[in-house]
């Protein structure tokens, strides 16, 4: 039992090395020159205007609620759609509710106009 | 209907209105250009489209050029205004017609004549902290520009 | 830092939002500064910056003889450098009332139609490109463009500025096989239009992006001085090859496209059409040439009598007209460039308050400007 | 300065038997990924850009270079085509969108205007003399005015080249 967890544990080991070996040999090879011009913010050729740490429209914070739920549900459905042949015809209702359910709150988003730009 | 039938019908309403004789165009006055512009932009002309604004430097005084056009009686006429250098000054006529906006901000970045109650005169082509208007005739070149041919 | 605020809903206000959309940007064709005011998604107010690639065109036409002038003239609106071209010269043999052979006033057509084709092709190209078709639409009009390009390649050897038209005619005569390959280019470019109709016009999400936004009234068109095809989109039937007919347009049957709300489609579909016009335009006048003299020997110095001109011709982008003043010298005295574009572009901050950022580059699009000759 | 010398075990590979010849290969292959896949910067001022889009479209296809993805932010290319005229007010944005670039950045001067103003040269008030005179250090010169897309696709081809030459350091 306790060996599949080490299978687990290996394979996560494995994705935070694979990541992190990545980013430190770029860290190391690549020329370093800072600079203050070349640190300051890219605003098409001009000089910054405006601070960008302003409140801005609470809107967007709506519409990446909303993309975060469809994300999350697509996250489920991979693995699913994978194994679907094994999983037989119980898995497959049960991920019909789930996406039934995910639907409802769709349009319950859609009818209150969290979608449209007001 | 010709510009010299224009230039009559201008002649009985603004008496100090004369035609310059080589170029048939409509010399004006200059504090009369907006009685003037009411005039021809009335419904029985509707010269409601003014095409091109320039200036001239004659060295003693500038020379705004107004080419006014019709779309109704298809004509399009040529109205002069003299400024002397040293008072360079007319009403703006960004009212009648929208597109003077930009073009009397460009006379005014180049050639330095003041508009009146214009909505923003500032520098539309040079960048705004430019020393000088360039189209003068006695206008001198900026010094980085000469230091910048090594 | 003054804060404006934008909007106060219920419980949350929220700041009002400035973005560069500034010189270096790939959808602003060319280097157009944009001050973009934002409460959230809605442009609530646009700054529009000109002036990066301002050459000083008119100091240098004051120091250049007549003739040195026509190079400087293909770098103003150097998508369509013939038209530019044609109307420089056409203003100075106005002013020296210079008769031209019947044969160059063919030629001249020809290849003004025929640059008219090749900058529509870019108009469309690059407005089907900033609104989200992202590279075919592009990829297919410079192929076609590619065609008309080899047809100037080998009419006067080069791509883009060509300093082919002269005062009193042009450079070369057009060579023996050019009808040919004219005609060729002329069925070829029919069923290519044909296919970007099919491919954009009628598409969803194309419609989704363009229909009735940017509408343009008759109105303000006629106040902001906008002329070509921006103002036959909103039904104004005003073109100067039809209205005051110059070199030999009289001679040949072609009608105005015009559509009626002035919106981003609009544009759109009177460029395609005027597209078709200018084929139909080129065939009549390739079956019509006449023989004659029309190439002019270099080195003629020309020394127009003191005067003033003012003469304008229909680019694909609007009116250019020219304001020559010469004081009898070899040099003009005062050269005034009246630049299409530069109007066309003066009435964008009014068609984009209240619009979502996306459209401002799908408005940008449609005006169809070019910096060239806006900063002169 | 080299970057090789900066890794902690670089000493220790060069005391190796054929240490060397590890630190010459791994050299010479960034070179050649460099070399092949010089992104430029989407950068038209004036005519220029015409011709450099059409070296982007199918006809001559600067894809063939791998440097056919042109990217809008300074932050993602190595290569910045200065392709037209640059006036008085662009000059500083130009400088600013070189300093932007990351390190291993290189500069193509495309057409007379980039190279020393072109023909707007004499009596202009508002044109930069070239892309020199704006203290930015050009790698290749292409000149033309328009120069033909060929031009420019030979100009790559030279800088693909001088890229393979340089000793790997930061540029």
């Amino acid at each position: 039992m306790i060996l599949d967890y080490a299978y687990v544990g290996l394979f996560l080991l494995f994705g935070v090395a694979f990541v992190a070996g990545a980013l430190i040999v770029s860290w190391l090879l690549r020329p370093r020159v800072p600079d203050t011009v070349k640190n300051s913010a890219y605003e098409c050729g001009e000089n910054v205007r405006g601070a960008s740490w302003i409140q801005f429209n609470v809107h967007y914070y709506l519409i990446a609620l909303i993309f975060v739920i469809f994300d999350v549900d697509v996250l489920f459905l991979v693995p699913w759609a994978v194994a679907l042949r094994e999983l037989g015809l119980m898995a497959y209702i049960e991920m019909l509710i789930f996406i039934i359910i995910l639907v409802l709150g769709l349009a319950y988003a859609w009818k209150k106009g969290a979608l449209n730009w007001q | 209907m010709r510009q010299s039938d224009i230039f009559e019908l201008i002649k009985l309403k603004f008496p100090q209105v004369i035609q310059d004789e080589l170029t048939k165009a409509i010399v004006v006055p200059g504090d009369q250009i907006l009685g003037i512009a009411g005039f021809l932009n009335s419904a029985e002309f509707s010269f409601n489209n003014l095409h091109c604004l320039t200036a001239i430097d004659r060295k003693e005084n500038i020379e705004l050029v107004y080419i006014f056009y019709s779309f109704k009686i298809r004509l399009q006429i040529t109205l002069k205004v003299c400024l002397p250098v040293d008072s360079l000054e007319i009403e703006s006529l960004t009212n009648f017609y929208r597109s003077t906006d930009w073009f009397e901000r460009e006379v005014y970045d180049l050639f330095g004549v003041k508009f009146l109650n214009h909505p923003n005169l500032c520098r539309i082509l040079n960048p705004s902290d430019w020393k000088g208007f360039p189209l003068r005739k006695d206008y001198s070149y900026p010094d980085f520009i000469k230091k910048a041919q090594y | 830092m003054e804060v404006n605020v934008v909007s106060q809903n219920k419980d949350l206000y929220s700041e009002e939002f400035s973005i560069n959309m500034g010189p270096q940007h790939p959808s602003t064709h060319g280097v157009l500064y944009l001050d973009l005011r934002l409460n959230g998604e809605v442009v609530t107010d646009c700054v529009t910056h000109i002036g990066y690639l301002h050459r000083s065109m008119e100091k240098i036409a004051e120091n250049r003889t007549y003739t040195q002038f026509i190079p400087f003239t293909d770098r103003l609106d150097y998508v369509a450098s013939m038209n530019n071209n044609l109307c420089y010269v056409l203003a100075v043999e106005k002013l020296m009332n210079m008769e031209v052979s019947d044969r160059a006033k063919y030629i001249r057509v020809i290849i003004a139609e025929l640059n008219r084709v090749a900058s529509h092709l870019i108009a469309i190209g690059t407005f089907a490109q900033d609104i989200g078709a992202f590279a075919t639409p592009l990829f297919y009009c410079f192929r076609e463009r590619e065609k008309i390009i080899d047809i100037f390649d080998e009419i006067c050897g080069n791509r883009l500025t060509y300093n082919y038209m002269r005062i009193g005619g042009v450079q070369f005569d057009l060579p023996k096989d050019i009808d040919e390959r004219i005609k060729y280019f002329i069925k070829y470019m029919r069923s290519k239009a044909d296919d970007y109709e099919e491919l954009l016009t009628n598409n969803i999400i194309f419609l989704a992006r363009t229909k009735n936004i940017g509408i343009l009234s008759k109105s303000a068109a006629v106040s902001y001085s906008i002329t070509g095809p921006n103002l036959r989109a909103s039904g104004i039937k005003w073109d100067l090859r039809k209205d005051e007919p110059y070199l030999v347009y009289d001679k040949f049957q072609f009608d105005i496209p015009t559509c009626e709300n002035g919106d981003v489609w609009d544009r759109y579909k009177v460029r395609i059409e005027e597209l078709r016009q200018s084929l139909k335009i080129i065939e009549q006048a390739i079956a019509g040439i006449p023989e004659g003299p029309a190439v002019v020997k270099p080195g003629r110095i020309y020394k127009p009598p003191a005067g003033e001109v003012y003469l304008r011709t229909e680019n694909p982008r609007g009116e250019l007209g020219f304001y020559i003043v010469s004081d009898g010298s070899t040099c003009p005295y005062r050269l005034k460039i009246r630049a299409p574009s530069f109007s066309n572009l003066a009435v964008f901050s009014e068609l984009v308050k209240g619009v979502k950022v996306a459209d401002v580059v799908s408005i940008l699009g449609s005006l169809d400007i070019l910096m060239g000759e806006i900063d002169r | 300065m080299a970057v090789i010398e900066k890794i902690p075990g670089s000493q220790l590979i060069h005391k190796l038997p054929g240490g060397g010849i590890v630190l010459a290969a791994s050299g010479s292959v960034f070179k050649w990924a460099k070399s092949s896949s010089l992104w430029p910067l989407t950068f038209g001022l004036a005519c220029c850009s015409i011709e450099m889009i059409a070296a982007g479209a199918s006809r001559f296809d600067i894809d063939r270079f791998g440097s056919g993805v042109f990217r809008a932010s300074p932050r993602q290319c190595d290569v910045m085509i200065v392709a037209g005229t640059i006036s008085v007010k662009m000059g500083e944005c130009v400088k600013r969108l070189y300093a932007q670039m990351p390190e291993p950045k290189y500069v193509i001067a495309l057409g007379n205007c980039a190279i020393s103003g072109g023909i707007f040269y004499h009596d202009t008030y508002s044109v930069v003399k070239g892309t020199e005179a704006l203290g930015i250090p050009v790698d290749v010169y292409i000149p033309g005015c328009p120069p033909r897309p060929e031009n420019l696709l030979f100009g790559l081809m030279k800088l693909q080249e001088k890229v393979k030459k340089e000793r790997y350091a930061a540029k």
